[in-house]
């Protein structure tokens, strides 16, 4: 067992959540799937932690997890607030601006 | 994984099963996210990879960030999601068809294409140093350890992020606090109102929307005896959306009699 | 003294004055901005007097440091070259201001507007020519753009937007392709020796071939673009026909000398080898221009764009001189740009005022004017020769000086270009006998003639055309030692005469 | 060393400052202009007289003289000075000028008393003078260039003088461009002398032409040569002169009869030592005098206008100058002898034909005229002297110069002399039946004239300038050749290496040339004296008549190769100008601003395509660096 | 293992301090002061904070230091010049931010609901707006002098949060407002992921979070590149996402439009010197042994970037948007900055953010006089003719249209001048040579507003020019003056950041 293998997990969970960002319509999931970088990152930090054997990346990965959970109050106030006025929560009904 | 660099030594077995038991089903979930329809299943497998990295934390020598993943993650932000999504409506489900053209082949291209080259790539990385392992560093304890960084060497950002929680406040404050306009009325001020007030025109209640030969949608005007649609029988939120239909199609033109001419 | 800021500062401080000034108050606008480009000319004379005419380095050199830290210095100094084109500026300007006086009344601005931007571009005007320094050369080679971009499409007839937009972009893309190779030159200089803008040690610097082939292109096309060579030059018949008359004569008197100097003063100077290489080509160009100028010019039925295209020829001859590397050539080349600068005034503004009495630029819609308009008539035959280079009028000696000297080295291509003297005739005399002779033409019947003012603006022109085709010593004296200067500086010297090889 | 004389520049400066005083005064001096241009060019003229005293009284080699007014032009080793250089050659041609000048600047002044221009017209006629003195008084070629264009622009001016008349206007412009293309000539002369010698002054290039291959020299002969083909109106640019008739009549005595036209002469025998030396472009001067001659005379027998008549005749003379000219320094002095009689004698025939003119209400046409010998007694007596002059019957002055080009051509030697000698006689024979013609239409027969015309005799001040050129006809002739007074003042100038080979004795070739000319008028009075003359031109002629009606389809010929094609060119390129040069800057305009559009449509509002490009550059980063690891 | 109680150095931060302390304040104004006193009070307390840091600022400017925050922060020339900028950006924007007709009366109210209407009519005002603002410019303060990722990460997400909420607090058009800010907040987010990740790698590749570590192991590290590699190019794509170079870009034109005027003009210059600033540090202090990897790309980067702005900013009817793409263009312009990798380029690079700041919040503010009765009017056709109407607002118009579009005697030719040379100089003749190439192509849409604004007529729609405030009218007289200054006399400035600039490492 090789601690590498965190890091292809990592990876692949990366992936899966920037692909989720371009396939799901609703913001609140393609939210989630940013939130899936963010843990997928997350991950990364604490294993290269144990590599390197400091505790740097325990500490980016807990200021990650603050910095995540104010993007998720000021994104989900936004999302809520989008949804107030138009009823819908999907990213495609958001696309007045375009010329 | 033959000559991968990034040897940090064979790890306990405990572990490696562990890891190939949950690996697998945290990937699963995660791509089931992708691919259930309702948002609230995307939450619920969400929370279930949260809950999966924070047992590869504290595997991997950083239970305090485990606990954390478990009690702020997947306690308070996952929490957080599925109240916004109750209040957006639980039942709200995706159609998986795409509308945008071009952009499903995007996307599978960039999955196919971003996982397999990390995951090459990642193969032939190495460090050229061997790998340490956190034991040594947490010989204080990982919670000591870590504060030992938070409170001295990263103290600045630390306190810069309390700016940032109070511009998230600020900022959910913003968008979502109301001001109380006037006093709600009281029910009783509301049926006097009705009767006491103007005229009696509304004393029994405002018409109701829809026309029910025609369009009986709550966004058409009612008609009125004359043909003319009556302003008063739409919701106004419905009108300042715009989202009323333009009720100069219901209105009675020229009724068309020719059928009965026939007879 | 710093004769060449004085120079600059006039119109600058005229421009002030006319700022205070009430907008009601046209006249004295008026009045104050002839005043200021008569204080002007008469400084400028006050400079060429103190000229030292055998001195081939550059006089009333002024130098203030100006951005230290790209080496860019507020640079001014005068050859014989300068001294003429500025010379050539001063007197245009007063003569346009007198003779636009109801000029600016069509405009989309007030009368102030007008007369500030034509300040501000004789302050220009003296300035790029009187820049020693490549930047400053530069910046005030783009800066002119705006005024003129604003008296084309604020003061123009017709199409004047279209047709100032057309000019702007035309010398933008010109001017940007020369940022990139000033761009180059600064660089090349910072490798060698301290960044410099000065012209003087930027020809010593050391290019490969390549390099100094690149750089002078993009010199040379922003100059071809303004002195307008073929075919580079449809921007020219569309702002000449929707400019008032007076920014025409700016505009082709002046502005698109800037492209010729430039070409002497900077493609030939900074890059001699590459002009050696590239002369065939460019030589080709111009005896194009020339023909192809002219052949446009008969095929007009609008003045004001015959008058364009008759300057593309023309300027075809300036170009085929410049670059002809010999002494006649050059000198000629430079005589021309005086001259073609007078010529072509008298052209635009007689023109013009046919023109605005006539209400229309169609040239068959004149007709008889000899007789009902006698003085305009005559002067605008007058302008038409010396555009046809008679001998006795200024134009010939200029243009025979350029056909002589590219004969001695490039014989077929004068041979060739001397043709367009065939055409000229054509292209001046067409206008001239439909306009000026024939029958009267409905709606000519009532014309006025020259009115004071207008025989007071022209008659300097019309005098400087006549006198220096008899006795244009006074300018060759002062241009020659500049012109044998540069033909030396690039290593050549006049072809001996050959005896046809006995 | 030449001598330096101070006084040369008053010959022209007295006309041109006529010429300035009554442009610039306006209508101010319409009471006095013209009497203030007829008194300077007469001031002109006898300064030229005094000039003609004052080399008299020097020997031979010393008699020109040189006038250096100021530096004109000078650039590296192209110096040109305003210079003037009056010799035995100019001092004839400012006699002829100034004196034929004034005869007609004096006839002018009544001929021209109703025109309400008529100071304009004595400016223009000033100028003129002014032109064509300094055309041959500059002491180069770029001088005489100057003098060159003066004279056309004068000429210009001059013929489009009436140019309300469209027609008019178009021969004015006409004989501009057709000069001006010979102008290039002498332009090409001038670029290649200098190119070559490095100097263009006359004594320079004569002091040159030793050290300069022949090539060279026949090349500035042909330049010169076609320089004088169009001044001179010589094939194939003769074009214009008939159209130049459109001028008041004076000027078409003066320019286009006596002075201007005559200086593609002047300049062939100025540049002799070039000539010379260039045997082809001798010969090629020879050729198209000899066909000019022929062209000019068949021209002249079937025009109906006296004017044009005249003209067709000018030419023809011209040609026999020209062709005299050719032939060496044997014939220099004849071709200016016959330019000089030439001048007399049509001169006085075109101010005949103008006082017919005045006389006949402005009528040309001479199938109009008849019988008007009885009407103005004093026109037939002067024109008839003319007549006989250019006839070249004994003595009047055309049998002595055109006898002499007869015979020179004749002894030009081999085949080319019996073919030029048959030329020159045939020319003369058949200038006998034109000239008859002209004569038998306009004074003879009967009269059939329009119903208001009331021909009359011109007043003194028209008469007596026919009378003065009319004597001039008769004893110039003999004056000039007697001794051989005018060969010899010329001599000094022409190196002459007598080579003569007499293929015929003299006076068997004045014999045959009166035996021609015998023929010409016989045949002339058989086909008009005999019989009524239409006052209609006939339209069923022979083709050969319609030919020469037409000029010899020189204008259709023009039409077709230059003017046409010409006009064509100028509309394509007008069209390529507008459709392809900036047809090419707007489509690169359209195309900056349709990829503008096209990669706009990027921008489709949707975030997730926003999310797909970052994922994209975000795969595109990864794929180089996979490369680059690989 | 003991404790080592940490050490701040006050006076070096006071700058950033003085902020957080004005924005907190800020935060109890909008708790205890009345209503009706609050946005004066907001407004003084701004200002007084923002020139109060400044003058803290000039200050220091002479100091250096690595330690000031444990190693947190640096503070050096280029940090200095970089902080000055966005101080100064930040107060012209705050100008024109004070007019508060921009902004929602209640960003909770429902577009076109009784209780929108009722807040409009009460004069109610969105006060948070100032500090967040100020939070924003902490933000950006600390981003371009953050020496650790940590720090870097932590200020890229300051000054981005308070910026996605405020771009959906326009008052008119408020839908458009809301989809601006929701697609800021999720391309930004998605963006920071990949700057996230991009650390978690260079974390591994160099087992440390400052950026010395980094340097010393793309110095001197002894494996293989791969990790490195990855995390510049997650790093990048973050960085990139931030300045809008293509392909990062597609947010930038979106926003700016729905997003209200003020706030677009902040963000635009703002963002764009705390980006480039942060960037400038990062390639010319740890990546710059690597440049062989990341010069191609970033070259390549910045050629299309620079044509593809001006070419789209050709096919754009409405202003803002217009403004957006030729600020994608000026994102090229300033990535050549980034390949020179010289000491001219990093001049070129301050002068060049700052000139080109100060021009955008002068665009952007005149963008706010132009109205029609409901409210702002970005229309280009119907900017027709407005130099007949209004030739002083024109004019000043034209004046920065012309700084973008580099004519000399304007700030923004001195600084396309001076970055392009610096490029030059490096080598990457091709960027250069697809910046002058654009800019021809630039040159076509500035002129063309101008050409509607001066040379047609106008057309009577009611569209009509606001009387600016005074506040406003500062701003834009400022920069203006500002543009035209540094066109002319460029001199003291450029020889103070030539002193200045020199990063320490």
């Amino acid at each position: 067992m090789d601690a590498a293998n965190y890091l292809y997990l990592s990876a692949l969970l990366f992936t899966i959540g920037a692909v989720g960002v371009v396939v799901r319509r609703n913001a609140i999931v393609v939210f989630m799937c940013i939130e899936l970088m963010l843990n997928a990152a997350n991950l990364s930090f604490v294993t290269f932690s144990r590599i390197n054997g400091d505790l740097n990346g325990q500490v980016v990965a807990f200021f990650t997890m603050v910095v995540a959970a104010c993007e998720v109050v000021v994104g989900l106030a936004i999302i809520v607030t989008i949804y107030r006025s138009r009823r819908s929560a999907s990213v495609d009904d958001a696309s007045l601006l375009r010329r | 994984m033959n000559e991968v660099a990034l040897q940090v030594g064979q790890t306990a077995a405990p572990e490696a099963l562990l890891f190939w038991i949950l690996a697998p089903l945290t990937l699963i979930a995660a791509l089931g996210m992708l691919l259930v329809k309702k948002a609230v299943h995307s939450a619920i497998l969400m929370a279930f990879v949260m809950i999966a990295l924070a047992i590869f934390y504290i595997a991997q020598g950083a239970p305090f960030l485990g606990i954390v993943q478990i009690v702020v993650y997947t306690g308070a932000v996952m929490m957080l999601f599925l109240f916004i999504l109750m209040l957006v409506g639980v039942d709200s489900s995706d159609s998986l068809t795409e509308t945008i053209r071009g952009l499903r082949p995007i996307a599978i291209t960039a999955a196919v294409g971003f996982g397999g080259l990390m995951v090459s790539l990642l193969s032939r990385a190495t460090l050229g140093r061997s790998a340490v392992g956190v034991e040594a560093a947490n010989s204080d304890g990982n919670v000591e350890g870590i504060a030992q960084l938070l409170f001295s060497t990263y103290v600045w950002p630390f306190e810069v992020v309390s700016a940032l929680l109070i511009t998230a406040a600020l900022g959910a404050m913003v968008l979502a606090h109301h001001h109380r306009i006037q006093e709600r009325p009281t029910q009783r001020q509301l049926s006097i109102d009705r009767f006491r007030k103007d005229s009696l025109a509304t004393a029994a209640g405002l018409p109701a929307p829809g026309v029910f030969a025609r369009h009986n949608a709550v966004d058409v005007p009612a008609l009125l005896p004359d043909g003319s649609p009556a302003p008063a029988s739409i919701n106004a939120s419905l009108k300042a959306r715009g989202d009323v239909l333009d009720s100069s199609r219901f209105e009675l033109g020229t009724v068309d009699t020719s059928a009965d001419e026939e007879k | 003294m710093m004769w060449l800021t004085l120079l600059m500062a006039i119109p600058i401080i005229g421009t002030g004055v006319i700022a205070i000034l009430p907008k009601k108050n046209e006249q004295a606008v008026k009045q104050i901005a002839l005043t200021t480009t008569l204080i002007v000319l008469a400084t400028t004379l006050a400079m060429a007097t103190r000229f030292q005419r055998d001195n081939v380095e550059l006089q009333f050199t002024e130098k203030y440091s100006w951005i230290p830290s790209f080496g860019i210095n507020y640079a001014l100094g005068i050859d014989g070259l300068s001294l003429v084109l500025i010379v050539m500026s001063t007197i245009l300007v007063p003569v346009v201001v007198l003779a636009g006086w109801n000029e600016p009344q069509g405009g989309r601005w007030s009368v102030k507007n007008y007369y500030v931007l034509i300040l501000v571009l004789e302050t220009m005007m003296i300035g790029v020519f009187a820049a020693t320094d490549l930047f400053l050369f530069y910046v005030i080679f783009e800066a002119m753009l705006i005024p003129v971009y604003f008296l084309i499409g604020g003061y123009g007839t017709g199409e004047r937007s279209g047709a100032a937009v057309k000019f702007l972009i035309y010398s933008l893309f010109g001017g940007l392709l020369m940022l990139a190779a000033i761009i180059a030159l600064y660089v090349i200089s910072s490798s060698q020796g301290g960044a410099t803008f000065d012209l003087a040690a930027l020809s010593g610097l050391q290019m490969s071939s390549t390099t100094q082939n690149l750089l002078f292109l993009g010199f040379f096309i922003a100059f071809a673009i303004k002195a307008p060579l073929w075919p580079l030059h449809t921007w020219l018949p569309d702002a000449a026909d929707s400019a008032t008359p007076g920014t025409s004569v700016l505009l082709l008197g002046v502005l698109d000398k800037v492209g010729t100097f430039g070409m002497i003063r900077y493609c030939l100077t900074l890059f001699p080898e590459a002009s050696k290489t590239f002369t065939p080509v460019i030589l080709v160009l111009a005896v194009i221009s020339i023909l192809y100028g002219a052949i446009l010019a008969i095929g007009q039925r609008d003045l004001k764009r015959l008058i364009a295209f008759t300057s593309i020829s023309h300027f075809g001859f300036i170009t085929m001189g410049i670059f002809a590397m010999t002494s006649q050539g050059h000198s000629g080349a430079t005589l021309y740009m005086f001259n073609h600068g007078f010529s072509t005034a008298a052209l635009f503004l007689i023109g013009g005022w046919m023109i605005s009495r006539r209400g229309s630029s169609t040239i068959a819609d004149f007709g008889g004017l000899q007789r009902i308009t006698p003085v305009m008539a005559w002067m605008f035959f007058l302008a038409g020769m010396s555009s046809l280079a008679l001998p006795g009028l200024s134009s010939f000696v200029s243009e025979f000086l350029v056909l002589v000297g590219t004969f001695t080295r490039y014989p077929v291509h004068a041979v060739i270009a001397t043709f367009g003297i065939v055409l000229a005739a054509l292209y001046i005399l067409i206008p001239v006998q439909k306009a000026l002779h024939g029958p009267t033409t409905p709606g000519n019947e009532n014309l006025s003639d020259l009115n004071l003012r207008e025989k007071i603006a022209i008659a300097p022109v019309m005098a400087i055309i006549v006198v220096l085709g008899f006795y244009p010593s006074p300018l060759l004296n002062v241009i020659n030692p500049a012109a044998s200067h540069v033909i030396a500086q690039l290593g050549f010297s006049d072809p001996a005469p050959s005896n046809g090889g006995k | 060393m030449m001598m330096n004389s101070t006084s040369i520049v008053y010959l022209i400066a007295l006309p041109l400052a006529g010429a300035v005083i009554l442009l610039l005064a306006g209508r101010r001096s319409d009471k006095w202009g013209h009497l203030l241009a007829t008194a300077l060019c007469a001031s002109s003229f006898f300064v030229g007289l005094y000039q003609l005293s004052l080399m008299f009284n020097r020997p031979s080699q010393e008699r020109p003289v040189s006038q250096k007014l100021f530096e004109w032009i000078s650039v590296g080793t192209f110096k040109i000075d305003a210079g003037l250089l009056l010799d035995q050659l100019s001092i004839c041609f400012v006699l002829l000028i100034t004196g034929v000048g004034t005869l007609i600047h004096i006839y002018s002044i009544s001929y021209m008393a109703h025109d309400p221009h008529r100071r304009r017209f004595f400016a223009f006629l000033n100028l003129f003078i002014a032109a064509m003195l300094l055309l041959v008084l500059g002491d180069s070629y770029l001088n005489l260039y100057v003098g060159w264009e003066g004279v056309g622009l004068a000429s210009y001016l001059l013929i489009g003088f009436w140019n309300e008349k469209p027609a008019y206007a178009t021969a004015s412009k006409k004989a501009f461009v057709m000069n001006r293309i010979g102008d290039m000539g002498l332009s090409f002369a001038i670029m290649i002398a200098f190119a070559t010698m490095g100097t263009v002054s006359f004594i320079g290039v004569q002091a040159a032409v030793e050290q300069t291959s022949t090539p060279v020299l026949t090349g500035i002969g042909i330049m010169l040569l076609v320089a004088a083909i169009g001044k001179s109106a010589q094939f194939p640019l003769q074009a214009w002169l008939g159209d130049a008739m459109a001028g008041p009549t004076p000027v078409s005595a003066l320019i286009h009869a006596a002075t201007m036209v005559t200086a593609g002469v002047y300049l062939i025998t100025r540049s002799n030592f070039i000539f010379d030396a260039a045997p082809t472009a001798q010969l090629l001067v020879v050729i198209v005098g000899a066909i000019t001659l022929m062209f000019g005379a068949l021209i002249g027998t079937a025009k109906d206008d006296i004017k044009k008549a005249l003209a067709a005749s000018t030419m023809s003379q011209i040609g026999y100058m020209i062709l005299c000219a050719g032939l060496g320094p044997v014939g220099y002095a004849f071709a200016i002898m016959h330019l000089l009689t030439h001048g007399f004698f049509k001169a006085g025939m075109f101010l005949g034909a103008g006082s017919v003119m005045h006389g006949m209400n402005d009528e040309v046409n001479m199938r109009k005229y008849g019988a008007l010998r009885k009407a103005m007694p004093i026109t037939f007596v002067t024109f008839g002297l003319g007549y006989l002059a250019i006839l070249g019957i004994p003595p009047f002055a055309g049998f002595y110069s055109k006898d002499m080009i007869i015979e020179t051509a004749f002894n030009a030697g081999g085949s080319k002399g019996i073919i030029l000698g048959i030329v020159t006689l045939l020319g003369a024979g058949i200038t006998a039946f034109y000239m008859t013609r002209v004569m038998i239409l306009t004074f003879t027969g009967t009269p059939r004239w329009d119903e208001k015309a009331q021909p009359h005799e011109s007043p003194w001040l028209m008469w007596l300038p026919m009378a003065v050129l009319a004597i001039g006809s008769a004893t110039s002739g003999y004056l000039l050749s007697s001794n051989d007074s005018l060969v010899k003042w010329l001599s000094p100038l022409f190196e002459s290496h007598e080579e003569h080979h007499e293929l015929l004795p003299p006076i068997i070739v004045s014999a045959l040339a009166l035996v021609m000319v015998a023929i010409g008028v016989a045949i002339a009075f058989l086909k008009y004296s005999r019989r009524e003359i239409d006052a209609v031109a006939p339209k069923n002629v022979s083709i050969f008549t319609r030919i020469a009606r037409e000029d010899l389809m020189q204008d259709r010929l023009n039409e077709a190769v230059f003017m046409r094609p010409g006009q064509e060119l100028t509309k394509t390129l007008v069209k390529t100008d507008a459709v392809i040069i900036d047809g090419a800057v707007r489509a690169v305009g359209r195309l900056t601003i349709a990829t503008g559009l096209s990669l706009r449509r990027v921008q489709n509002g949707f975030v997730r395509s926003y999310a797909a490009f970052i994922l994209m550059g975000a795969l595109a980063m990864i794929v180089a660096i996979w490369v680059v690891v690989q | 293992m003991s404790f080592i109680s940490p050490t701040l150095d006050y006076t070096l931060l006071s700058p950033i301090l003085i902020l957080l302390g004005g924005a907190l304040i800020g935060v109890l104004v909008e708790a205890f002061i009345s209503k009706a006193l609050r946005s004066t009070t907001q407004l003084t307390l701004t200002i007084g904070t923002l020139v109060l840091s400044l003058a803290q600022l000039w200050k220091i400017r002479n100091e250096q230091s690595m330690s000031a925050a444990m190693g947190s922060v640096v503070i050096d020339g280029p940090a200095i010049l970089l902080q000055a900028s966005i101080l100064i950006i930040a107060i012209l924007s705050i100008l024109v931010i004070a007019d508060t007709d921009q902004f929602t009366a209640l960003a909770a109210a429902l577009p076109g609901s009784e209780e929108e209407r009722h807040s409009i009519r009460t004069g109610n005002q969105v006060t948070e707006v100032y500090p967040l603002t100020l939070f924003a410019i902490s933000g950006m303060m600390l981003f371009p002098v953050a020496t650790d990722l940590i720090t870097l990460f932590v200020a890229l997400e300051m000054l981005s949060l308070p910026l996605y909420l405020m771009a959906g607090l326009s008052r008119r058009r408020r839908l458009a407002s809301q989809e601006a800010a929701l697609k800021y907040f999720l391309l930004g987010s998605f963006s920071s992921a990949f700057f996230l990740f991009g650390m978690a790698y260079l974390y591994g590749y160099s087992a440390s979070v400052t950026l010395a570590g980094i340097r010393e192991s793309v110095v001197g590290g002894s494996g293989n590149d791969v990790l490195l590699l990855l995390g510049m190019a997650f790093l990048s794509i973050g960085l990139l996402f931030k300045v809008g170079a293509v392909p990062f870009h597609a947010w930038s034109p979106d926003v700016y439009q729905g997003a209200p005027t003020p706030i677009t003009g902040f963000m635009a210059a703002a963002t764009k010197v705390a980006a480039f600033g942060a960037m400038l540090r990062i390639y010319y202090t740890v990546f710059a042994n690597a440049e062989w990897s990341w010069s191609p790309v970033i070259s390549m980067i910045a050629i299309v970037t620079m044509l593809f702005g001006s070419f789209v900013a050709l096919a754009q009817r409405d202003v803002k948007r217009m403004l957006a793409y030729s600020s994608i263009a000026h994102a090229g312009f300033l990535l050549s900055g980034v390949i020179a990798l010289n000491k001219a380029g990093l001049d070129a690079s301050i002068f060049y953010l700052f000139a080109y700041g100060v021009a955008t919040v002068g665009a952007f503010a005149i963008v706010t006089l132009v109205r029609d009765s409901s409210g702002e009017v970005t229309d280009l056709n119907r900017w027709r003719g407005l130099g007949k109407r209004s030739p002083w607002v024109a004019s000043a118009f034209a004046g920065f249209l012309l700084a973008f579009a580099g004519i000399p005697l304007t700030s923004g030719f001195i600084g396309k001048f001076s970055i392009f040379s610096a490029a030059y100089e490096s080598g990457a003749k091709g960027v250069v040579f697809a910046g002058i190439l654009s800019s021809a192509v630039a040159a076509f849409f500035y002129i063309r507003v101008i050409v509607l604004m001066f040379f047609t007529d106008p057309i009577q729609d009611g569209t009509s020019i606001e009387i600016p405030s005074v506040l406003t009218r500062f701003s834009i007289i400022f920069s203006i003056l500002v543009t035209i200054a540094l066109g002319v006399f460029p001199a003291p400035l450029l020889s103070f950041i030539t002193t200045l600039a020199t990063f320490i490492r």
